[in-house]
């Protein structure tokens, strides 16, 4: 299902989805970067605000546009609406003859709309599906939380230069996972429908037909970001060429830059480190269990009580790149990248892991796009 | 023996049970056992396990510490677990009472080979502390001695102080058609078993090879020079599994830190098949 | 008891004070011959740790000079620096910062009625003494103390060595969200802060008067915190870049603090000299609530210094309230600040009392040379006045258990914070 | 470590600081009550108990080491201590006073005080574990309060504190700040410096200036070179390094790649 939905009604789109019960987040200007927030009108998006971006480098400016998404992703994707970055998992309590009682502590969660999802961070969060739904052990509290959302997808119109999803095969458009996707044109949205409840809610707006000339334009704008897209991994899958060269030269060069900070891993989508601990009160009756994001670049990843098996950057950078391009392939069937560029922007001090890894694989990378 | 794992049933895998110490053993200066019974009748009835799977053990306010099960599932109904103590929660365990309270979760992962073992001869090595997991699988198979071939246990310590069950291995010895063969990198008086640097001590496995599967237990490198010896000696690679270690945190294949590789291995492991780890084994990083 | 007896009394580690002092008295002949209030931390030469330093860093630098009150220390510092770089923040900043400011009163003198000084009067050796007999008084203390903390929390993240400040400003305005939720607490804390007025007001403290000069600052309008002249009980009345031709600092040999005086003498600062020479900018409703306690002030008792702390209390509660009822965001919490070289001066109130400091940069905006005169140091040669006067008032044939008890007591009424003591001044070549 | 069955005693001692950490555990209100309830606090003068030379069994200790008297009380300290916990930067690497390792004291004694024969300080201020060995380290300028709250329930769970040094930029990422670096070119210190604090510098939109002290695997050099990249003189650069934890190797060098 396809409909044109003009730019002034897009505001209904946010108040059918609040009247259905959703909780509106979307894209907002905070601290100098386009973070989700909390959304109740279309007026609170980013309107004409453009990004710069490249590696180790973020800048927003205001332009004279009047677009809501003429912009590329900023540095959080959905992961943290569904992999929170730290909560609790379970309580215990210890009595007063020593019995301890376990208690299950699963979110809290309301059913929340995301606006303005990318392609590659849709195809991220499939991974994650995959990851945390595993079929023995579900994960109920990403599983909750990820049942909760309801998808607004924008194609994106304006990469910045440090994407690479259409290299990966995730973006720029999206097709698939979404509930409802949004192509913005000057005067409106395509809208296409994916799910039973998006529609429905279509059916509700008022739109008109698409017409052929916003076909015309979408396909222009479409090729137009494919075009405004440079780089490119040397393949899809660098597996064997990653592990063919684990004593390249450029790790040590690369470990020289890294900071072994993990903002890379932070940021990135698809990433699912994480670390449990325990926090217990003072008298030491009650105790929580708790889970937060990890990394691979931290020491606490690969600690053997006598020992640490990364104790050095360049085993650490290592394991990040070999994991997230070559062994995902065996876990998940396909590369742990999506292509939002993020841990380039977002490395303090703007390693390019598409350049360090194309480096590694020199010309071995399979050839296909 | 189909393992039913008590997580798979229960919504949530993360959360433990309550189980209490029933008794415990100090077996060596560092080493420990547990004696573990679920409080809850009803858990402690449907809990089932393979030999050289794993648990998460709870310690109140602490954490949770991956530790193998070493009671055989058919012969003892209580949960055993030898603990070498090391750090902060294997420290904490150690001191313990008898009657106090822990959670337990589990069982994890894969264990060894036990039913492609029957009608092979086995051969079962381990090196230094890393020997209390085979010491279950031994005894497991000498409880069920019929149903296996020739054994050959081997265990290898750095200085002899390492070495702290001598009456089982005596005991081994009189097995029929077993051979013990123990050695230290550095002897001691009164130690009256080999003194040999490194690994050759493998040297002396006599097997048939054609009908010979491996369990090996110890560090990395031991693992894989022994696994290299047996291969030597005609040994299919693919006869040869071996327990590894990695950090881990949830035991369900979530948190990222068991991860070996294309593995993880508190879902494809503790225990591989050589070829399977072999890559990676050696190299610094993984 | 015989008058000729000599006593030597030793308190070699003061408890309940701010940092590690001691004291030394003897007594010959009924009188009383030698008295040392002994500072002997370390020195820690933070007017030279500055120097070479950017502007920027002197807000997080100077906040190590006291944990108890690292606000003053900023405050003064960027007042300083504004001063050189000509910089006005505006009327939000200001605003702020007194509210900042009203946060590290109410931390600071709760720590000291509730923890230091409280149980002295009911004979306890400590706080955790004190809360076995008088768990509402303690948890009410408590309770104070910590909305100080939540203020300071919500401006500088953490109420030790807050981050927030900057010259210029603060690096962040607070939500309105925060700001709502913080005022609520500290409109239910007002009859708290009422009723602990009356309380330290019903204490038993000694009735003893002496002659003092109070020196404070005094503004036009307002309860002064940052800003105003320096003002004297005995008429003293200068702008603070006076500061240096009226009052000195000396070196002795048992202190690693100096002795400020005042024309050569001894005078005091902190909450009782402030309330004392300020008690018409008080607010009518913590003038009323004080009345109320039957205290008058001006008062010439130096134990009326804890009634002065609890006044204080209350109107850091009142003044937080008036003025974040007006609470707005502003577009920016601060201004840039373009550095220019200069000398510049800042004198604020620290809960002890005024702090003065003096800032020299070079044109790129790195410190050249910085003299801080801490309250403590300023109090110092008060306290080993006020101690002779108040033992002898006592009466020196008392045991030496309670003349110890009495000295301890009438030091740890001056709140004295022997860490912030020991941050000496870089002494001044120019004074004559 | 601590056994569980008798109440444990505590002893806190100050050496060279500005009471900052000591602080921390009296602004933390209720939570002092009950620290006071689960363990017999024997010494701590800004509170009240003072037996100096209590043997105890915990003993937290603020400030460095920067006279002779401080050296040799110290020793007595460690010898009355079962296990001592070194709280916040002073104690930890010196702290700000270490500053003054940089430059000759001496002759800034002579400079600065009247009588300079009154003063009696070290050449260098320096941590515990330099001149004693400490059972563990809390960071911070000052430490969390509830830092050390966990670290005394650890204890007395018979085990031994955690002490996690990842970087700030793990907890700064979780708590959903904007990179301030990244976004905004501020040289902010979290790549480099441990978590515990919070992340409260970049959550109040400023650049962290390395309070907690050296994170492990640090890379100093490579953030040093970043911070020129943008703009900052050399001279700048060493100044970050070389602030709160100057004495902490890591920091030393103040972030220089050794060429200058
Ligand atoms: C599948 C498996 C089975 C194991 N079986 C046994 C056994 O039967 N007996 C035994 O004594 N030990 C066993 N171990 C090792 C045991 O888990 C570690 O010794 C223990 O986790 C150390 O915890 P700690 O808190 O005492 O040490 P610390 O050094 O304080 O470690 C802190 C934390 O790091 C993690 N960690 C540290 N070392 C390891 C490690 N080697 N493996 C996994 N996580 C680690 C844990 O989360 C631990 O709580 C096994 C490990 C694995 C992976
Ligand atoms: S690896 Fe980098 S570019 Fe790829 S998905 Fe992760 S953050 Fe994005
Ligand atoms: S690659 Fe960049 S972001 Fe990732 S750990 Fe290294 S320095 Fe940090
Ligand atoms: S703001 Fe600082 S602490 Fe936060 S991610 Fe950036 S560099 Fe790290």
């Amino acid at each position: 299902m396809e409909r044109f939905l003009p730019t002034a009604q897009f505001q209904r789109l946010i108040n059918l989805l609040r009247r259905d019960g959703y909780d509106c987040v979307g894209p907002r200007v905070r601290d100098g970067a386009i973070v989700y927030g909390p959304l109740e009108r279309v007026e609170e998006l980013p309107v004409g605000w453009h990004d710069e971006q490249r590696p180790g480098h973020y800048r927003l400016a205001r332009g004279s546009g009047r677009r809501f998404f003429d912009w590329a992703n900023g540095p959080e994707a959905l992961k943290p609406l569904t992999f929170a970055s730290r909560e609790v998992l379970w309580t215990v309590v210890r009595d007063g003859q020593g019995s301890l009682r376990f208690c299950e502590e699963v979110p809290e969660v309301r059913p929340t709309a995301v606006i303005g999802v990318r392609a590659c961070d849709i195809a991220a969060m499939h991974l994650q599906d995959q990851h945390f739904g595993y079929r023995e052990y579900q994960d109920p509290y990403y599983n909750r939380r990820r049942r909760a959302l309801f998808l607004v997808a924008v194609d994106c119109a304006r990469p910045a230069s440090t994407c690479f999803c259409h290299s990966t095969g995730d973006g720029p458009a999206a097709h698939a996972g979404f509930d409802i996707a949004l192509t913005e044109l000057d005067d409106g949205f395509i809208a296409r429908a994916r799910s039973e409840r998006g529609r429905d809610l279509l059916a509700e707006l008022p739109t008109t037909e698409v017409t052929p000339d916003h076909h015309a334009a979408a396909g222009a704008q479409h090729d137009a970001a494919v075009a405004a897209q440079t780089r490119r991994l040397a393949g899809r899958n660098l597996k064997a060429s990653l592990f063919a060269h684990l004593d390249h030269p450029e790790w040590d060069a690369v470990a020289g830059r890294c900071l072994s900070c993990g903002n890379c891993t932070a940021v990135c989508p698809t990433c699912f480190c994480h670390s449990v601990g325990d926090t217990t009160e003072l008298d030491g009756r009650r105790s929580t269990h708790h889970r937060q994001w990890d990394s691979c670049f931290s020491a606490g990843h690969s600690y053997m009580h006598s020992f640490v098996v990364r104790d050095q950057t360049v085993l650490r950078y290592r394991q990040w790149l070999t994991h997230k391009l070559g062994t995902w392939h065996d876990q998940y069937g396909r590369s742990g990248c999506v292509g939002c560029g993020r841990c380039l922007t977002w490395c303090p001090v703007g390693i390019d892991m598409v350049e360090t890894a194309n480096r590694i694989c020199g010309g071995d990378g399979d050839a296909q796009p | 023996m189909r393992s039913h794992s008590l997580a798979q049933t229960q919504p949530n895998a993360y959360l433990p049970h309550e189980a209490e110490v029933v008794k415990f053993v100090q077996e060596s200066k560092t080493i420990y056992t547990l004696y573990l019974r679920f409080t809850d009748p009803l858990v402690h009835a449907n809990y089932m396990y393979d030999p050289g799977q794993f648990n998460m053990l709870y310690l109140h306010g602490v954490g949770e510490v991956p530790i193998s099960i070493v009671s055989d599932p058919e012969h003892e109904d209580l949960l055993i677990h030898t603990i070498n103590r090391v750090g902060r929660v294997t420290r904490g365990l150690a001191a313990v009472s008898e009657g106090q309270r822990l959670g337990v979760r589990g069982p994890y992962g894969r264990g060894w080979p036990l039913r492609e073992a029957e009608g092979q001869d086995v051969v079962i090595v381990s090196g230094g502390l890393g020997c209390a997991p085979v010491v279950s699988v031994i005894n497991y198979m000498i409880r069920r001695r019929e149903r296996f071939g020739r054994f050959t246990i081997v265990q290898k310590v750095k200085h002899v102080d390492e070495f702290i069950w001598p009456e089982r291995y005596e005991r081994w010895q009189q097995v029929p058609d077993t051979t013990v063969l123990v050695a230290a990198t550095q002897g001691a008086e009164n130690w009256r078993w080999q003194v040999s640097p490194r690994i050759k001590v493998m040297e002396e496995v006599k097997v048939h090879t054609e009908r010979t599967i491996a369990m090996i237990c110890g560090p990395e490198g031991f693992m894989a020079s022994a696994a290299e010896h047996l291969i030597g000696q005609g040994v299919p690679a693919a006869s040869i599994y071996m327990s590894t270690e990695r950090n881990m945190q949830c035991a369900v294949g979530h948190c990222g830190h068991c991860q070996f590789g294309p593995t993880f291995i508190c879902k494809e492991g503790p225990v591989y098949a050589y070829p399977r780890i072999k890559p990676l084994l050696n190299i610094r990083g993984f | 008891m015989a008058a000729s007896r000599d006593i030597a009394i030793r308190v070699p580690v003061l408890a309940r004070v701010e940092g590690e002092g001691g004291l030394e008295i003897d007594i010959h002949d009924g009188r009383i011959r030698d008295l040392k209030l002994r500072i002997f931390e370390p020195p820690r030469f933070f007017e030279k740790l500055v120097e070479g330093r950017d502007h920027t860093e002197v807000p997080d630098l100077v906040a190590r000079i006291c944990g108890i009150c690292p606000v003053a220390y900023q405050m003064s510092a960027v007042h300083a620096l504004e001063g050189i770089f000509g910089i006005d923040p505006g009327p939000w900043v200001r605003a702020m910062r007194r509210v900042f400011y009203c946060g590290e009163w109410l931390e600071s003198h709760n720590l000291h009625i509730h923890l230091l000084a409280a149980p002295d009067y009911f004979g306890y050796a400590s706080v955790l003494e004190l809360a076995g007999e008088y768990p509402e008084e303690v948890r009410r203390g408590l309770r104070l103390q910590r909305l100080g903390n939540d203020i300071l929390r919500l401006f500088g993240g953490r109420s030790v060595h807050p981050v927030g400040a900057r010259v210029g400003g603060f690096h962040h305005a607070p939500g309105m969200e925060q700001v709502a939720q913080l005022r609520a607490e500290l409109r239910d804390a007002l009859p708290l802060a009422e009723a602990l007025v009356q309380w330290t007001a019903s204490l038993a403290l000694p009735h003893h008067s002496q002659e003092f000069v109070s020196v404070a600052l005094r503004h036009g309008q307002e309860y002064p915190f940052n800003e105003g002249r320096l003002v004297a009980s005995d008429g003293l009345d200068i702008p603070i870049d006076a500061y240096e031709e009226h009052f000195t600092e000396e070196h002795l040999a048992h202190s690693t603090a100096l002795h400020g005086r005042y024309h050569g003498s001894p005078y005091l600062v902190g909450p009782l000299a402030r309330v004392n020479l300020n008690w018409d900018r008080l607010p009518a409703q913590v003038r009323g609530n004080a009345e109320r306690a039957g205290v008058v002030f001006p008062s010439d008792n130096m134990f009326h210094s804890i009634i002065a702390r609890a006044i204080e209390v209350h109107f850091a509660l009142v003044e937080a309230l008036r003025v974040l009822d007006d609470y707005a965001l502003p577009d920016r919490p601060y201004v840039e600040a373009i550095p220019r070289a200069g000398v510049g001066f800042g004198c604020t109130e620290a809960p002890r009392g005024m702090l003065w400091q003096r800032w020299e940069t070079d044109g790129e905006g790195r410190i050249r040379a910085a003299r801080i005169v801490p309250p403590t140091s300023q109090n110092q040669p008060r306290m080993e006045e006020d101690l002779r006067l108040s033992l002898e008032a006592l009466g020196l044939e008392h045991s030496d258990d309670s003349l110890r008890l009495r000295a301890e007591m009438v030091i740890r009424n001056y709140d004295p914070c022997i860490s912030c003591a020991t941050h000496f001044l870089k002494l001044q070549t120019r004074r004559s | 470590m601590i056994p569980t069955a008798a109440r444990p005693t505590l002893a806190i001692h100050k050496f060279s600081s500005c009471d900052g950490c000591q602080l921390a555990l009296l602004n933390l209100g209720e939570g002092l009550l009950d620290l006071a309830r689960m363990v017999d606090i024997r010494h701590f003068v800004e509170a009240g108990p003072m037996d100096e030379e209590a043997s105890v069994d915990i003993a937290l200790v603020e400030g460095c080491i920067s006279t002779a008297e401080e050296a040799e009380r110290i020793r007595r300290v460690r010898a009355n201590s079962r296990y001592l916990i070194a709280i916040g930067a002073c104690a930890t690497s010196g702290g700000v006073q270490a500053l003054r390792n940089l430059h000759d004291a001496g002759a800034w004694t002579a400079d600065i005080y009247a009588h300079p024969q009154y003063i009696d300080v070290l050449a260098n201020a320096t941590s515990l574990a330099d001149r004693v060995r400490v059972d563990c380290e809390l960071y911070g300028c000052p430490v969390n309060g509830h830092q050390v709250l966990a670290a005394v329930r650890s204890l007395l769970s018979g085990v031994t504190p955690l002490n996690d040094r990842d970087k700030l930029c793990a907890e700064c990422k979780r708590r959903h700040n904007v990179c301030v670096m990244v976004a905004r070119g501020l040289p902010c210190m979290g790549p480099v410096t441990a978590t515990g604090c919070g992340v409260l510098c970049p959550t109040l939109g400023r650049d962290c200036y390395g309070c907690y002290g050296p994170a492990e695997n640090v890379n100093s050099a490579a953030l040093g070179r970043q911070l020129e990249a943008e703009g900052m003189s050399k001279e700048a650069r060493a100044g970050r390094f070389l602030f709160i934890h100057s004495n902490a190797p890591e920091f030393a060098s103040g972030g220089s790649s050794g060429e200058d």
